[in-house]
């Protein structure tokens, strides 16, 4: 299931999409807000995305981690607005047979997705702010 | 033949654009490629940002895709989610 | 923080023992009980432990895994006794700054907690039982 | 000089047995090697298990260490915890 929502993330009903009889392991990867970048203090983030493609792009990764490794379940939760430090930003939880695909389709999928997902992320600083990335 | 269409920006282009949406005034059969010169003359800002893509009906779309006035189009700044 | 418990697995709690203001990533591996082993139903697990033994060689993982990856908090929850289908087994979770960290080090503390870790599961099936492992 | 030691089972070991402590007389010196000999000895059905290592006070323990009565030993079967 792909989720882009302005609310804040809950790990234990993201557990609930991907319970299966058949899984023996679920590997669950949180992108949190931290209080750094680059050893400057962070006050929050601002997350904007350009929804529906944000969404088929989440779906497209999905789709291909399907293809790559045999998938039970999984979920894919981005939050978008203002994000204070220790709010998740996103939840992608895999539920697979054995650990090795668990592990690797999160990875995928997380690496994945900041590659190509339309969604961008402003750190503000207690003095300045600046879009992550747009400068070379 | 001109068309207009409105193109979505995001982040740092809305920022520095300071608008949301720009209208733009194509000519019969131009393309993507057509669309970003056309952007980058009138908005010279956004050349300062390191990468810009174009979505078209929100695929990822080549320079040379043709655009029509019923196209969603959108700039894609570098993007960073996650 | 090392904890071998008879009592059901509470991710939300373990989350809170992880959290960090300096996490930028958090990876959770969940060992979970499924309903089958190479095709043939399993009706429930029963894991046993050698406890002091077993949490000594958990905490070597643990330091071992901190010598070769910054990071922030971690937690490592194994289960014992009867397990039933879908129940938690093992919870490793790794809060680091960065991604690649969190996932090399909750992997390495997963594979190396099944190669070390003086406990032993029993499969109960419909019709017999195992302990895995065990034979040739 | 004999001393006298129990040796703790567990899984595999203990289903095989039938105890989850087998008491076990050494001689002066003896090591673990020589224990995991006299195990094998006296419960032929140890030898079916795929490999079988031994702890002594929690720690795995090489077949050239010495052990006194005072040692908590332990016979560790294959793991299979996670």
């Amino acid at each position: 299931m792909i989720t882009l929502t302005s609310d804040p993330i809950d790990v234990a009903l993201a557990m609930k999409d991907i319970q299966s009889e058949q899984a023996g392991a679920i590997d669950i990867f949180l992108g949190v807000v931290r209080d750094n970048t680059q050893e400057r203090p962070v006050d929050r983030l601002e997350y904007e995305a350009y929804d529906r493609m944000a969404i088929s792009e989440m779906q497209k990764i999905a789709d291909s981690a399907h293809t790559r490794w045999p998938i039970l379940r999984y979920t894919i939760i981005h939050r978008k607005g203002t994000l204070q430090i220790g709010e998740i930003a996103v939840l992608i939880g895999v539920a697979t047979a054995h650990r090795a695909d668990a592990f690797e389709a999160c990875r995928y999928i997380i690496d994945t997705i900041k590659q190509t997902v339309p969604i961008w992320k402003k750190e503000v600083f207690t003095n300045g702010e600046e879009w992550v990335n747009a400068h070379p | 033949m001109n068309s207009s269409v409105s193109v979505l920006l995001f982040g740092i282009t809305r920022d520095l654009t300071g608008q949301s949406t720009i209208p733009v005034s194509l000519n019969e059969g131009a393309n993507v490629g057509d669309l970003l010169a056309q952007l980058h003359q009138s908005y010279p800002a956004l050349t300062g940002i390191r990468s810009l893509l174009v979505a078209v009906n929100g695929e990822y779309a080549e320079t040379d895709l043709t655009l029509t006035s019923n196209d969603e189009i959108a700039l894609i700044p570098p993007v960073s989610g996650g």
